[in-house]
């Protein structure tokens, strides 16, 4: 490829990602500097892509009477295991009530009410306060139409169906000087030049043989910042959510979650041979926290107790019929559209990788140590720690987007001219994407089960030594073998395989990151679980694991968690007689 | 289970007003001119009637019938659509003004018999 | 699991030029549309191109025509549409085509906003929460409407929008109506004069293929009735710009 | 000052459905009048038996008239939009152009029916 009639798109700020950290990045931006030209690229359709509309659940933050900041930190905190940067737990939860009133009234999100009118807030697991303020089962879809709404109204670029495929640097490699992306329409190569580079693609643990995000979603975001030098946290904590929808491997449905509330409700979970077993594991049995839970059916399912496609089952026949319907109708009427009868059948579930804790280092206003490359949203680390509370992915991306969106109209009208890239990474990355495309086209899917059977193996919900040796081993071997597989190069135009092939060398990448990171920590913590280490060693001394990328390998350091806010064993509560 | 995005009962609904509709507006002017030439002049008109005695008439008329007889229950329909609350038996609204016009249409064509 | 082949026709082309090829697809037990066509490209023919994102229902990017109707794919069950054993598949009409079953969206959305179907605040983020009680007849009629997931299949199924390229459609409007019963919602007569007259609802001919297709069971019928209603008696006293 | 296309388009709008409204009754009278006219055939003098110089029915069949030509060119003017590809202002111009038609020979017939007994 030569360099030279590549097109150019010249932006002021280019922003990486259309779900909730990257829509709000956007409106923040236009709104701190209305002069500046904002363009937002994405992977699909603006809004449409993304895991931020997949959100069901709904958005933590503190607003009732009773609770408080400071409960909500403590949960967030002792749900992270203590590995959270505190700081940034703090702007979350300090934030989300400001941002959660930004949906609401400046953006027009309807969230539910209670029958006085004053917003509801439901329970999710692991909280000690019920904090969740939901529209229905639907809140993702509520929050990014209305985002979307806004964008579109807005004035802001869009690139839509264009992929990002490296962050090029200036030829000393201090800043940022644009995106290479493709346009996925035409299968042409676009740099887009722009002073600010706003990454929110969202991570998204697509690795795994079971998981929930979307499609769209294959760690690009995480791959392109260890290619640019950035070090990554907390790789080595994914989280499983326990029931996702298993029909076999030819199905996209598999994966795909079925509602935690179901075994909130009394739903019980079962064995291959149809019976329980959770009591086994926890006296709190189906009520368990999802690790506990996730484990024990991981645990079920080696011991080849399992059922037709290789799952176990979730049943809620002996519940009443009419109240499941009621309650859980859009999960009755997915299953149903999808052949299954969550009524009175027994319905094949597996736990399922559903988020990364993990991402790269970011400060409090969402700048990284390149300037001009900012992050924000499931890209980033640090605010999770080893596990996320359900209700704190969604607070998280909006958050962290809007703040992401203020700092870069302070800091982009000061930043100067835009910077000339370094012509040389330019080309390597355009190397790298069309490796396929001078080799004997293939077929990826082996490569692609591989994978996954590799990573829910042996990088999944329970690891050891051995178990991670193994999973490099096998990633290492895949990715040469990924290199010997060519693409139908006759028509690059929305070229599906091709970018199967990218989403893949992707994911090949950061599952190498998890699985250092995996190795490196020798303690069970949150959603980390080693096998071959089952306690958490070393709370008062926790670190973290930080990955980089230097020139093809990738390296693991451990670095010391401040606990700038409270140390373990302590609280910021009021420590009240009641409960 | 082919079929296209047309193929539901209030699609066809649409169509039989649309087409009745303009064949009644077609129709309209010609009744009213015949009507005003039979004013002036008995004799057109009742030989006019004479040859409406025919059965291919008789037939066509009841058409016509029909068809202002659709076009007026389908056109009640879409009001009640747009000025009253919705109902969820569309359908069966549609089956019911389709049964009472062809039943005007009987009606008529058992009295002109 | 079934010994049996699915016959499945599919669009392979851009807008203009192109056909249906056939190809044989084993059936399985639980197969959504979406499977069909994902087995397709990873295993027949990789440069097969469709749009899918989220492949449960909640992202509305995997409309296309199945059996000549809109339909959301991944949430189609293969049973349900191809009894008999055969399929076609092909982009959703009236948007343009990208490539095979893939389609851009952009007069759709474009639509969307000019029918101001986006929330004028009357608030900051810094104010406190309106008290909105759930029983409220216009927060049940704007809840009504709102789960849209902005599919586009209630759009590709109406002949309005395919006999005038500027009428707004039926999602648009449904947005539209939803706003125009939030209270909340400051861009009250913005709106009244976006989404009135022959390109905004009265242009609908209550020709209902948007409730008969609607994945998500909205009735942007109903909804457009509203809006026609409300916009008429405000030109009738002359609200109207 | 003209009022503005968007006013005109909802005016039209609303004023088809009023004459709708007019025209549901009207028809469903006019249907059972004929319905029983017809019973055992049909003469000029019948018709005119009935209905000349009456000025309830001279009336009732004036705004017949009217509500028709109200009504017909309007919806006339929507399928010429969608489905031809005419310019609107023709189509304006022809529907117009109908609804006079439908007035004058609708009321002439009227007219002329009202002065047989009258005049
Ligand atoms: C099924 C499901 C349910 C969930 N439920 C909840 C819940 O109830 N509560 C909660 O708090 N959290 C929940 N989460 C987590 C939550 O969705 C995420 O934490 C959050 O939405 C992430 O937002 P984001 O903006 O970082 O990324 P996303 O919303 O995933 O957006 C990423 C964007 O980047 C784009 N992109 C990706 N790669 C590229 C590329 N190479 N070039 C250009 N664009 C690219 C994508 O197309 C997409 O637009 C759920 C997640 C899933 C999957
Ligand atoms: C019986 C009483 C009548 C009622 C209740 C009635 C009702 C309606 C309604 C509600 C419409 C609007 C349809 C739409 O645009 O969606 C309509 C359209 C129409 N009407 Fe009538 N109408 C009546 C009589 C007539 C008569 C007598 C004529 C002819 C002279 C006529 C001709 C038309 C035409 C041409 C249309 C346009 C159809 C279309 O847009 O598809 N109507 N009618
Ligand atoms: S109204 Fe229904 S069919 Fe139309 S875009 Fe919304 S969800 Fe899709
Ligand atoms: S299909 Fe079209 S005509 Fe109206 S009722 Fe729905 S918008
Ligand atoms: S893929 Fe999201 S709705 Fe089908």
């Amino acid at each position: 490829m030569n360099i030279t009639n590549l097109s150019t798109f010249t932006t002021d700020v280019l922003i990486l990602g259309s779900g909730g950290a990257g829509l709000f990045g956007a409106l923040h931006a236009v709104q701190g500097a209305p002069d500046l030209k904002i363009t937002v690229a994405v992977k699909g359709l603006l809004g449409k892509s993304g895991c931020t509309r997949m959100v069901q659940g709904g958005y933590n933050v503190a607003l009732a009477e009773g609770d408080s900041l400071e409960r909500h930190f403590m949960d967030t905190i002792e749900g992270g295991k203590w590995i959270n940067n505190q700081e940034l737990s703090w702007i979350l939860v300090k934030q989300a009530q400001v941002r959660i009133r930004e949906l609401e009234n400046e953006l027009g999100c309807f969230f539910d009410r209670n029958p006085d009118g004053s917003i509801h807030q439901k329970a999710f697991a692991g909280q000690t306060f019920d904090r969740t303020v939901h529209k229905g089962d639907l809140t993702g879809i509520e929050i990014i139409n209305r985002l979307a709404e806004q964008v579109w109204a807005s004035g802001i670029n869009r690139l839509e169906d264009h992929r990002a495929v490296a962050l090029i640097k200036t030829a000393d490699g201090s800043a940022i000087s644009g995106v290479l992306m493709i346009d996925m329409r035409t299968g042409l190569f676009l740099f887009v030049k722009a002073k600010a580079v706003l990454v929110a693609t969202g991570g998204g643990p697509t690795m795994y043989k079971y998981h929930t995000p979307s499609g769209d979603k294959s760690c690009d975001g995480l791959a392109m910042l260890l290619h640019a030098g950035l070090p990554l946290r907390d790789m080595e904590m994914v989280q499983f959510h326990p029931t996702g929808l298993v029909a076999g491997k030819d199905t996209r449905i598999t994966g795909t979650i079925i509602e935690e509330g179901l075994r909130g409700f009394g739903g019980h979970l079962l064995a291959g041979d149809k019976e329980r077993f959770m009591h086994n594991y926890d006296d709190r049995e189906e009520r368990a926290t999802r690790d506990i839970v996730s484990r024990a059916m991981f645990t079920e399912m080696r011991s080849g107790n399992i059922g037709a496609n290789g799952g176990l089952y979730i049943t809620m026949k002996h519940l009443d019929n009419n109240e499941v319907r009621r309650l859980f109708k859009g999960m009755v009427e997915r299953c149903a559209d999808c052949g299954f009868d969550l009524i009175s059948g027994d319905v094949e579930v597996v736990p399922t990788a559903h988020y990364m804790m993990g991402g790269v280092i970011f400060n409090q206003d969402c700048s990284t140590d390149i300037e001009g490359l900012f992050a924000a949203g499931e890209d980033t680390g640090g605010v999770h720690g080893a596990n996320r509370l359900g209700g704190n992915g969604v607070a998280n991306s909006t958050v962290f987007g809007g703040l992401a969106g203020d700092t870069i109209a302070k800091w982009t009208p000061y930043a100067g001219s835009h910077k000339d890239p370094d012509t040389d990474s330019i080309e390597a990355a355009i190397s790298a994407c069309c490796v396929p495309l001078t080799k004997k086209p293939g077929i990826l899917e082996d490569i692609r089960e591989k994978l996954h059977e590799t990573m829910w193996e042996d990088a999944g919900i329970i690891r050891d030594a051995e178990s991670l040796a193994r999973s490099k081993e096998a990633v290492k071997t895949l990715d040469l073998e990924l290199n010997e597989i060519g693409v139908n190069a006759t028509n690059l135009a929305y070229n599906l395989t091709w970018h199967d092939w990218m989403n893949l060398k992707n994911l090949m990448l950061v599952s190498h990151a998890v699985i250092a990171a995996a190795e490196a920590r020798e303690d069970s913590r949150g959603a980390h679980f080693r096998a071959d280490f089952p306690e958490t060693r070393h709370i008062q001394n926790s670190r973290f694991t930080k990955v980089t990328l230097s020139g093809s390998e990738i390296a693991v350091d451990t670095e010391a968690v401040q606990f700038t806010r409270v140390k373990p064993g302590e609280t910021l509560l009021e420590v009240d007689a009641a409960e | 289970m082919r079929g296209s995005h047309r193929s539901h009962a209030n699609y066809w609904a649409f169509g039989l007003h649309r087409i009745s509709g303009i064949l009644l507006a077609l129709f309209l002017p010609i009744h009213f001119h015949v009507l005003y030439l039979a004013v002036h002049n008995d004799s057109v008109f009742d030989e006019f009637v004479y040859w409406a005695e025919s059965p291919l008439v008789k037939v066509a008329e009841t058409v016509l019938v029909v068809l202002l007889a659709l076009h007026l229950t389908g056109g009640v329909r879409l009001l009640a659509i747009e000025f009253f609350p919705w109902r969820d038996w569309q359908k069966t609204i549609v089956a019911v003004t389709t049964g009472l016009s062809l039943a005007t249409g009987l009606i008529f064509l058992l009295n002109v018999i | 699991m079934r010994e049996e082949n699915l016959i499945v026709s599919v669009w392979r082309g851009d807008g203009e030029q192109g056909e249906y090829v056939d190809y044989r697809v084993p059936r399985e037990e639980s197969q959504t549309v979406l499977d069909v066509v994902t087995y397709i490209q990873r295993k027949i023919d990789p440069t097969l191109s469709y749009r899918f994102s989220c492949r449960v229902g909640m992202c509305g990017s995997c409309a296309m025509t199945v059996n000549g109707k809109p339909r959301w794919t991944c949430r189609t069950h293969v049973s349900k549409v191809a009894p008999d054993g055969k399929l076609s598949v092909g982009p959703l009409r009236i948007m343009n085509v990208v490539k095979d079953l893939s389609v851009e969206m952009s007069d759709f959305f474009e639509k969307w906003v000019r029918a101001e179907g986006r929330f004028h605040p009357t608030k900051t983020r810094y104010d406190d929460f309106d008290a909105i009680k759930p029983a409220d007849n216009k927060r049940k009629i704007a809840s009504a409407g709102i789960e849209c997931i902005g599919c586009g299949i209630c759009y590709s199924g109406c002949d309005v929008v395919a006999w005038k390229a500027e009428y707004l459609g039926p999602a648009a409007l449904n947005r539209a109506w939803t706003l125009v019963n939030d209270v909340r919602d400051g861009g009250q007569i913005a709106r009244l004069n976006a989404i009135a007259g022959d390109a905004g609802c009265h242009a609908c001919h209550s020709q209902q293929g948007c409730v008969e297709n609607c994945p998500k069971h909205l009735n942007p019928t109903a909804s457009i009735a509203g809006l026609k209603r409300v916009t008429a008696f405000a030109a009738l006293k002359g609200g109207l710009k | 000052m003209s009022a503005s296309k968007i006013q005109v388009e909802a005016r039209l709008w609303l004023a088809q459905r009023l004459s709708a409204f007019v025209l549901a009754l009207g028809v469903i009278i006019h249907l059972v009048t004929i319905v029983y006219a017809v019973r055992g055939g049909l003469s000029a003098s019948e018709v005119v038996d009935r209905v000349g110089g009456n000025l309830g029915w001279s009336l009732f069949y004036g705004i017949f008239v009217v509500a028709v030509a109200v009504h017909a060119p309007i919806g006339l003017r929507a399928i010429l939009n969608e489905m031809t590809s005419l310019t609107s202002r023709r189509v304006d111009l022809l529907c117009f152009i109908a609804a006079t038609f439908l007035v004058v020979t609708g009321l002439r017939t009227v007219l002329a029916f009202h002065h047989l007994r009258v005049g």
